[in-house]
């Protein structure tokens, strides 16, 4: 069914308000569209890996989850949600489970690219009809802006910090996306909730409704990690796409798709500029630290392009 | 009619497994446990049950999808050993906080390191506090007729607490020995449907758990676990008193060994039980009043029941198949020693360290520990209070 | 054990063994009855007549609280609103206003 | 009161002595026994010395340690008489097999002074001829039972028989050829 926006507003909000998470906060917003890709009338089980997620949206004796929701720790949402899979396969069988149920995790950064890498490709490599959602901030945002391997390089936080001598984390980000994709799964995508959300929504169902394993990336903004002001979370979003920095394709059954190409690409500063965590970028003795992002930038996405067949 | 047979303790569990059916287990191979799950997939494989099989790729995802799967419902199983009951740590806490009644058997073996893949108990002891019920056991039948009932004691009302059924790791598990096994129907009815109040598949009820609390909360929860696990004494001692209605076999919180009457008596757990019942013998032929009592529910501890029974006796050696390393005794020792203070005062009490990394220890081994109690308790003076037992001086 | 209780009921006053075990929470969705709203010190106020009901800001609030009414609108649940100031930023025709909240 | 036998495999990792020694403890178990059947685990691999143990008795059996004064011993791989003393604890009252195409004499002057009863077996031929191909564990079977006398020769053949038919349900093919190796070692075994 072609995207409506407007009719998607008419679906039954799955992530209420309430929640403690930051104001701003690019997650929430993820959660929201990801799970309104559901059909009204599938229940969903959702697993989340221990983060500022897990700890603002279930305080007990407060939910903010309409669906089953279960946290167990920090590594591992990929196999606690299996195994609720597995129960669902086993009870389904049995004729125990009348109707039918999705599954989904939700983890940052931290607990995806890092800590629960292992429980995630164990989980994906075992075939369960799951989605694991990574909801990246690009640190552990949790425990004060720690660095993880998905911080882009250059990036200062508090174990990477810029120094006299070190300019932030030496490392690139980690290429989780494609890592996921050679896992040969069905359905792996890369995604960010912008402009009428059509992208995120659309990776979402089919992510969803793909029979077995699939994988979303998406960014989510953190105000404090990232030291922007709250209000333009949106508008740092089109730009990390429209920089390239971060690309928004999919990759079904092995084959990459770029789902959005820019009209014109814009420069890395534009990405770099509004965020405190690069500003010492912008001293004038670092032009070439810039430089190198730039050209770190454009050798990534040249290479999606080959690999999405646009080149 | 029971069913006689010849089984090892793997096979025994896998095969109480197959006839509890359980609707999920997720497991990662480690000897000795390795051959519980390698059994089972192959009733997997054949049809014989219907459960979900989930061959995980670390034993600490293992214990994740076993508490994805009882929160989702699921009656769940697994096995393991040592270093998989190490990595599993921080979910073993978990699983009983979350209250999910998860039935594991654990096949114990040394902690590296050095790496070491034979028997003792440092395994299972490094979890006795984690929250889970223990039962230790001293033969394949003792393991076999634990797993069935664990799954009555995890899943009833006033406990919903994991339950670790622990034997040794190739002393029983690999090796094969007689056992009297119950038919399917029998084991079926006994452990009955799970009916678990909340499941995280009730589309009618969705449930959120494994909740961030709050001081106002963590210490209350904490409370009411508390109260669970005190529980599990009560509720053992009644599914065994039915599951002796249906096998013919009456365990208790323990076993007493020619203890009434004992002068000296051993506590010890498991396997090395049965060699200790020999020595007894042995001395009793001799004239000597030598007892024994087996621990076999260990988590909870039935403390005031323990010390009651060795209230008479003049001297006791706790046997620990453990280094607990706290430079005061190990573990068990620690437990029946403060659970006699103020019950059995009279009673000299040593500690034994033995068996670590599968020393083996036979019927002499422990006649020596005999021989030791009957010198404190012809003197009335303990020598030594640690010991140990086989090691090369 | 106990009933359980409502939600409402779950407080610094009740017994260890009034609340539900292993930290269960059988009340999905009960963060609603949460309030984040006094979190706020900027408010965001829509403009009716600037407003075409395009909807940009709706998904773009990180806490549900832009709520598409009958008449193709949006209306805010302040009880929730943190005063992020996303909606704001995102409406293509000014049509939210954002003052300080001082009540 | 019946008493308790002990009885200790020596083999090489590979070579059939841990199925020899739980093929025993099936086979005795049939005949109404209580038994015990371990092997020594390691982390060795093919080739390597290994050692497996059995208890026989009808009493239920409680002791769970390694044997170390066994009652017979069954040497599968002649070659270890080199390097394992394989007589190490053995009862005088017991005896000991050994799979050689030599005679219990020659072989007694491998065995230091052992007084106990020697026999001999040329499981590899019997297995070659029998079973087409080198399983020398069944002919050992036999060879300690007849030694051992701890069942009757006729119930003894009768119950390995039925652990074949359970052990081969899938190769039934092969379950004449392991009656026969287990009639010849019993017949064909040499003690002194």
């Amino acid at each position: 069914m072609p995207y409506n926006f407007k009719k998607t507003a008419q679906k039954p909000e799955r992530f209420t308000g309430g929640h403690r998470m930051c104001a701003g906060c690019g997650a929430p917003v993820v959660v929201r569209t990801v799970l309104r890709a559901l059909k009204p009338e599938d229940h969903a089980v959702i697993a989340n890996a221990t983060g500022c997620l897990e700890v603002s949206s279930s305080i007990y004796p407060y939910s903010a989850w309409k669906d089953s929701y279960i946290h167990s720790a920090f590594e591992n949402a990929a196999a606690t949600v299996s195994g609720a899979e597995a129960a669902y396969v086993s009870l389904k069988k049995q004729g125990k489970i009348p109707y039918d149920t999705k599954f989904i995790a939700f983890g940052g950064d931290g607990g995806t690219y890092d800590i629960g890498f292992q429980s995630l490709s164990g989980a994906m490599e075992r075939g369960h009809d799951m989605v694991y959602v990574c909801y990246d901030n690009e640190a552990y945002m949790n425990t004060g802006i720690q660095r993880s391997s998905s911080t882009p390089k250059f990036a200062d936080t508090t174990t990477s910090p810029a120094g006299s001598v070190i300019p932030g984390k030496l490392q690139y980000k980690k290429d989780l996306t494609k890592i996921m994709a050679a896992h040969g799964i069905p359905y792996v995508a890369q995604s960010a909730p912008m402009k009428n959300f059509r992208d995120l929504y659309e990776k979402s169902e089919k992510a969803i409704y793909t029979q077995g394993p699939a994988f979303l990336n998406v960014l989510a903004p953190c105000p404090r990690g990232w030291r922007y002001d709250t209000p333009i979370m949106m508008e740092l979003i089109e730009i990390a796409v429209d920089t390239c920095v971060w690309p928004l394709y999919e990759v079904v059954n092995g084959e990459y798709h770029l789902s959005y190409k820019p009209k014109n690409k814009r420069p890395v500063e534009d990405w770099l500029k509004p965020q405190g965590r690069f500003k010492h970028l912008f001293a004038p003795q670092n032009r070439h630290l810039i430089d190198e992002f730039q050209a770190y930038v454009d050798k990534e996405w040249d290479d999606l392009l080959k690999l999405c067949g646009e080149k | 009619m029971a069913i006689r047979e010849r089984l090892s303790g793997n096979e025994a569990v896998a095969f109480a497994m197959r006839q509890i059916d359980p609707d999920v287990v997720a497991a990662f191979p480690i000897t000795p446990s390795t051959e519980v799950p390698q059994y089972f997939s192959q009733f997997v494989a054949n049809g014989q049950v219907h459960t979900e099989f989930v061959a995980v790729e670390s034993e600490h995802s293992a214990m994740s999808a076993c508490i994805g799967a009882e929160a989702a419902g699921a009656r769940t199983m697994t096995a393991t050993s040592s270093q998989g009951l190490a990595l599993m740590w921080e979910m073993l806490y978990i699983a009983a906080s979350m209250r999910l009644p998860i039935v594991m058997t654990a096949v114990n073996r040394a902690l590296s390191a050095p790496i070491n893949i034979h028997n003792d108990h440092s395994d299972a002891m490094g979890a006795r506090d984690s929250g889970w019920i223990q039962i230790y056991n001293e033969t394949n039948q003792e393991a076999y007729d634990s797993l069935i009932m664990a799954i009555r004691v995890a899943e009833h009302a006033d406990v919903q607490l994991p339950v670790m059924v622990c034997y040794d790791g190739f002393i029983t598990s690999h090796s094969v020995e007689n056992i009297m096994l119950l038919e399917d129907e029998l084991v079926k009815n006994f452990v009955g449907e799970y009916k678990p109040k909340y499941s995280l598949l009730d589309k009618e009820h969705p449930v959120s758990m494994g909740m961030f609390d709050l001081p106002a909360f963590y210490f209350e929860h904490k409370r009411q676990q508390a109260e669970a696990i005190k529980n599990a004494k009560q509720v053992l001692i009644d599914v065994q008193n039915e599951f002796a209605k249906i096998s013919g076999r009456q365990y208790g919180l323990f076993e007493e060994y020619k203890l009434d009457d004992a002068d000296i008596a051993i506590v010890i757990a498991n396997s090395t039980a049965g060699t200790a019942k020999d020595t007894v013998d042995m001395l009793r032929e001799q004239g000597i009043k030598a007892g024994l009592l087996k621990i076999r529910l260990f988590r909870p501890f039935p403390a005031d029941e323990i010390a009651k029974a060795l209230s008479h006796v003049k001297a006791v050696a706790v046997m620990d198949k453990a280094e607990g390393f706290s430079a005061a005794g190990g573990p068990i020792f620690v437990d029946v020693r403060s659970a006699m203070y103020g019950k059995a005062d009279g009673v000299k009490v040593i500690n034994y360290i033995y068996g670590l990394g599968g020393r083996d220890v036979g019927v002499y081994d422990i006649k020596q520990v005999y021989d030791h109690l009957q010198k404190i308790a012809d003197s009335g003076q303990v020598d030594n209070l640690y010991n140990y037992l086989g090691i090369r001086e | 054990m106990n009933e359980v209780k409502k939600i409402e009921e779950i407080n610094e006053d009740i017994s260890w063994r009034d609340i539900t075990p292993g930290g269960v929470a059988p009340w999905a969705g009960g963060a609603e009855t949460f309030t984040t709203g006094d979190w706020r010190t900027m408010r965001p106020v829509l403009i009716e007549d600037k407003c075409t009901g395009c909807l940009l800001c709706w998904p773009t609030c990180p806490d549900t609280s832009i709520i598409p009414t009958d008449d193709g609108k949006i209306k805010y649940d302040y009880d929730h609103c943190k005063g992020c100031g996303v909606c704001v930023e995102v409406c293509p025709f000014d049509a939210i206003d954002f003052v300080e909240d001082i009540s | 009161m019946g008493k308790m036998i002990e009885i200790r495999w020596h083999g090489r990792g590979g070579q059939g002595a841990k199925t020899a020694s739980l093929l025993l403890a099936e086979a005795l178990f049939n005949t109404g026994k209580y038994i015990q059947g371990f092997p020594e685990y390691g982390p060795e691999r093919s080739g390597a010395p290994l050692t497996a143990y059995n208890r026989i008795s009808d009493e239920p059996i409680r002791v769970h340690s390694n044997i170390y004064e066994p009652d017979y011993v069954v040497v599968v791989d002649e070659t270890l008489l080199a390097s394992v003393d394989v007589t190490a604890g053995l009862k005088e009252t017991g005896g000991i097999v050994v799979n050689t195409p030599k005679s219990p004499e020659e072989i007694r002057h491998y065995l230091k002074d052992y007084k106990g009863k020697v026999g001999t077996v040329d499981a590899k031929k019997i297995s070659e001829e029998e079973l087409g191909r080198y399983f020398p564990n069944v002919p050992m079977l036999g060879a300690i039972m007849a030694m051992t006398g701890l069942v009757e020769k006729e119930q003894f053949i009768k119950s390995m028989e039925e652990s074949f038919h359970h052990k081969f349900a899938t190769k039934p093919e092969v379950i004449d050829g392991n009656v026969r190796a287990l009639k010849r070692a019993m017949e064909e075994v040499r003690i002194s």
